[in-house]
């Protein structure tokens, strides 16, 4: 018998998970911001087995953008924002992969799309907005007439109208919801009831998890039932909106996990050397990814000593003091 | 030579741009040394926040990123994405956001899109971000540039954000209720924009750069008959920035 | 100098941030929800200052809306429910002043309501939904012509739009932004940073907050800075956004506050007994409003006895055993 | 006469219907009961959620409203009324409605805005409050009754909360994905609705209770060609309603 028998049903491993929600030409949104609560350990299972023609629905994201980009899992990509801090000014295959005419792509805002994953959310075909008024964002489309009669693709990007409730000319920009088939999120806490907690800031998570028709949770630890009801006001997501629940120690690395450990600066920055040239990105996949069969050997390759230097303070949420040039 | 970094200059510049009780919208790089001067220098009562939902952190560590773990630490809420654009736009707050950008046109408008070919270009840069939104709803937006002719451009590749959009009162007429550009600090002084016509004009030029330094490297005409030099960084301004905002000299 | 200089701005007493914030007509939403955290303090104190023609934007509200009510404070009313639990299954001085003919109203659903205040906190100008279609809620209105072109009014009720992201056949409501002139909210907590925390459910209060022009936070409690910043994820508005602070305890009486206290049946069923005779409700508010001068003289009357009754067990949030009929 | 009341009957009968894994939408009153009898009873794995945001309370005492601190105690999660209809709209789940009623007609459309004239009411009731949204949005809803002949009318005299509408496929023709009236629980029986035209029929009536007596009480034509009698509350299934549900008896 299971031990924790509420989620029995739920719980599974990161292989089980994509290979059961994950498939060729699946749309996905990632979970957190560009060095934070990127969900690493599940899209590193992704690119091992190897699904294709990805449709990628994001904000900003970071290390876990590129590394799908990078991987060739992505055909298609609605974004606002590719990058990584310092670490990549730019997200360096997302650059290449959008330079070199290898992936379909459009850019929205982050407000634009954290706004369409919450129209979504909400059960609202659609969403108002001002913001991008006159600017290029409504001036390009990045997909073909093609691409918009497929599934999981706005048959329009925006629409702008006049605000229906105003005399005067007022115009106004809808955007339509995102719906995505699955969303990956990676939590610090989810309660052995399947309840999700996630610590520090939600960036569009929430919204995102409300909005997918599976949401995947990755998390640092299962905690007991009374824990997790103690305090319902810090909870995030019930139980019954979560599908699949994958316990991943460090299962945002490099990226960082707020009160749990701070983002990687060595791999980040290893990374960055690598990224950009072909051949080095390929061994580094080889070496980092395929060459790994699960999250504990890539956690074993990097070792205590450089996690130990990135654990956070559990007050401050961050590694103080970390080099992290 | 001078005692002081480009972007020494640059955040002090820009952080004495804020006001107490303006709400600051920062970015990464530059733009996060200038909230964090501001606040400790100039506007103690200015209020930092981040578009990933981090308000007023403690920023005993400066952030490497918006989504840094340092941005969620000490902070008065932490929300998400939704809620800090929403306060962005806030009919009731002054609302101040530091931008960087690759291109940037004499009516502020600014490109961190791509160059050449949207479809297929020959540089492609990080997107919008929230830029366009920061754009589109504050009060007012404080631009970081490289001063450089191929930054300082007729035309922009792309228009990511809009700025004075085509002067007058064409960014009124497009629908966007406030906002605009405020300021353009770079390396070499500090632009900001005539009141009618909205085209960017020099304001002041940093000790030892001349007039003509400005115009030789801006890609379009410029107005520098208003400008003067700024004055130089205090010591206790440099000691701030490099003691108690960057102290492990990350971005200074 | 105020014990609490980074508020000693907002920090002001009941008659000072009624006089000061609320108006003749100002369009005012309320916190809370039927018998839970209705402001009721500041609400009394808005019937001892007489502040006439309110127009009040309402998703479920309980007894600040009958008391607002029947003291003949409101002039005009949008509203998804006027209800109180088993005190009132429909409010009373509410149910009159329909039945009479004494207030303009328009009749929305609670996430229509709660969609318009959303609509508001984004900057939205309108929002869109599905719910409502077929009903009478879209077919009549309450509203005059002559009521739509006033200030705070939106110029139409709803409009129903094809989908325009839709090839088939889709209608879709579309409903106005609400951006009241001032919104009061009780909050268990105050950081003396000035920022609000709330317990248990926040209903729409949040939306509410983040829609109005003014917002007035009463409170149950002060507490230090060290103590709210300590776990920020907890916390429901920041400072900047609150215009005016008072703290009164028991200040949502004789509705609950989750953690402080229950609702209040004794003095619910005395309001029931007499709201519906017009001499005998106006010998309540003669006798509970007018005639006292502040909340802790409303509170003596009530009784240490009655409090003790009602003070919530702070880890289930309610008083177990409470007598309720 | 028998030994149950009529809101035990109705409880019971109401509970009966709810399957695991449905997440319900509990109003106040008997709907309360209803919701707490399914989840002790029949169906443990439902959830019990309320529109005012409390998901999935322990229940120790029976909550006199929505916004009774009893809904927040013991929860997963502690929201609002946004993320309260956005999870009864939500595609994935199989959400079902609680309603009770003033007026209800063949269609299982409801009435509980007012009588006469909607500018000048008879009658005033409390309003929607979320049952519009529910009945919008929800996989299905069941109604509870006093079945009586001025609550079960030929015409509401305003349309509230929509169940099949005109009958057919109306209620898809006004753009509503799914949802519908699943059945109505009264003092007397339990009412469904015909699969294509969805006009109401009668499925149960009570041990005591005879089909004249329901047609007697129904303000329209209602066919009572299906209905059987329905089996007697068990022993258990009053002792955990008297015991577990509402030992205070508040509500029964």
């Amino acid at each position: 018998m299971s031990i924790y028998p509420e989620i029995s049903d739920k719980l599974m491993t990161l292989k089980d998970a994509v290979s059961r929600f994950i498939k060729d030409g699946s749309q996905i949104a990632i979970g957190g911001f560009t060095v934070t609560r990127n969900p690493m350990a599940i899209i590193y299972e992704i690119v091992r087995q190897k699904i294709k023609n990805i449709h990628l629905v994001c904000h900003s994201n970071g290390q876990g953008l590129d590394i799908l980009i990078g991987a060739s899992c992505v055909k298609r990509l609605e974004i606002a924002y590719g990058g990584n801090g310092r670490y990549a000014p730019t997200c360096i295959r997302f650059k290449k992969a959008i330079e070199g005419g290898v992936i379909e792509f459009e850019d929205y805002s982050n407000y634009q799309m954290s706004l369409r994953f919450l129209a979504g959310a909400l059960g609202s075909p659609f969403i108002s907005t001002k913001s991008g008024l006159g600017t290029d964002i409504l001036q390009y489309e990045g997909f073909s007439e093609e691409v918009r009669k497929e599934r999981k693709v706005a048959r329009k990007k925006y629409v702008t109208i006049q605000n229906p409730f105003n005399d005067d000319d007022d115009k106004v920009v809808l955007l339509p919801a995102l719906n995505p088939d699955v969303a990956l999120i990676h939590a610090q806490y989810v309660g052995d009831d399947g309840t999700v907690r996630i610590k520090g800031l939600t960036f569009a998570d929430l919204e995102q998890a409300k909005s997918a028709d599976t949401v995947i949770v990755t998390c640092e630890e299962i905690v007991p039932r009374s824990f997790i009801r103690l305090d319902p006001d810090q909870n995030s997501l019930p139980s019954f909106l979560v599908d699949a629940i994958v316990k991943v120690p460090l299962g945002a690395h490099p990226t960082a996990c707020f009160s749990f450990y701070d983002y990687d600066p060595i791999h980040l920055n290893l990374y960055k050397k690598v990224a950009g040239n072909d051949a080095l990105f390929r061994a580094y996949l080889d070496e980092w990814v395929y060459g790994v069969d699960s999250h504990e050997r890539y956690l074993e390759k990097i070792g205590t000593t450089q996690l130990q230097k990135i654990k956070a303070n559990p007050v401050l949420g961050y590694a103080a003091g970390l080099d992290r040039k | 030579m001078a005692n002081y970094t480009d972007n020494e200059m640059m955040a002090i510049n820009a952080g004495r741009l804020i006001k107490n009780n303006d709400i600051v919208f920062a970015g990464t790089g530059v733009s996060m040394l200038a909230a964090a001067a501001a606040k400790k220098i100039y506007a103690p009562k200015a209020i930092i926040f981040f578009e990933t939902g981090g308000i007023d952190p403690s920023l005993e560590e400066i952030p490497m990123a918006v989504a840094d773990p340092r941005v969620m630490s000490g902070t008065c809420l932490n929300s998400g994405l939704i809620d800090a654009f929403s306060i962005v736009g806030h009919r009731k707050l002054h609302t101040i956001a530091f931008l960087g950008a690759a291109q940037i046109d004499t009516y502020g408008n600014l490109n961190t899109t791509s160059l050449g070919n949207y479809m297929r270009p020959k540089t492609r840069f990080p997107g919008s971000g929230g830029a366009c939104d920061v754009a589109s709803l504050a009060s007012g937006v404080i631009t970081f540039m490289q001063h450089e002719k191929r930054r300082f451009v007729e035309k922009l590749d792309y228009l990511t954000s809009v700025g004075w959009y085509t002067g007058g009162d064409s960014r009124s007429r497009l629908g966007l209720v406030r906002g605009g550009a405020t300021a353009v600090v770079t390396n070499l002084g500090v632009m900001k924009f005539d009141e009618d016509t909205k085209k960017m004009y020099l304001a002041e030029y940093y000790p030892g750069v001349s007039k003509e330094r400005v115009i030789e490297n801006t890609g379009f005409d410029l107005d520098v008959s208003r400008a003067g030099e700024s004055p130089a960084p205090s010591r206790e301004e440099l000691r701030i920035l490099r003691e108690e905002v960057d102290p492990q000299n990350l971005i200074l």
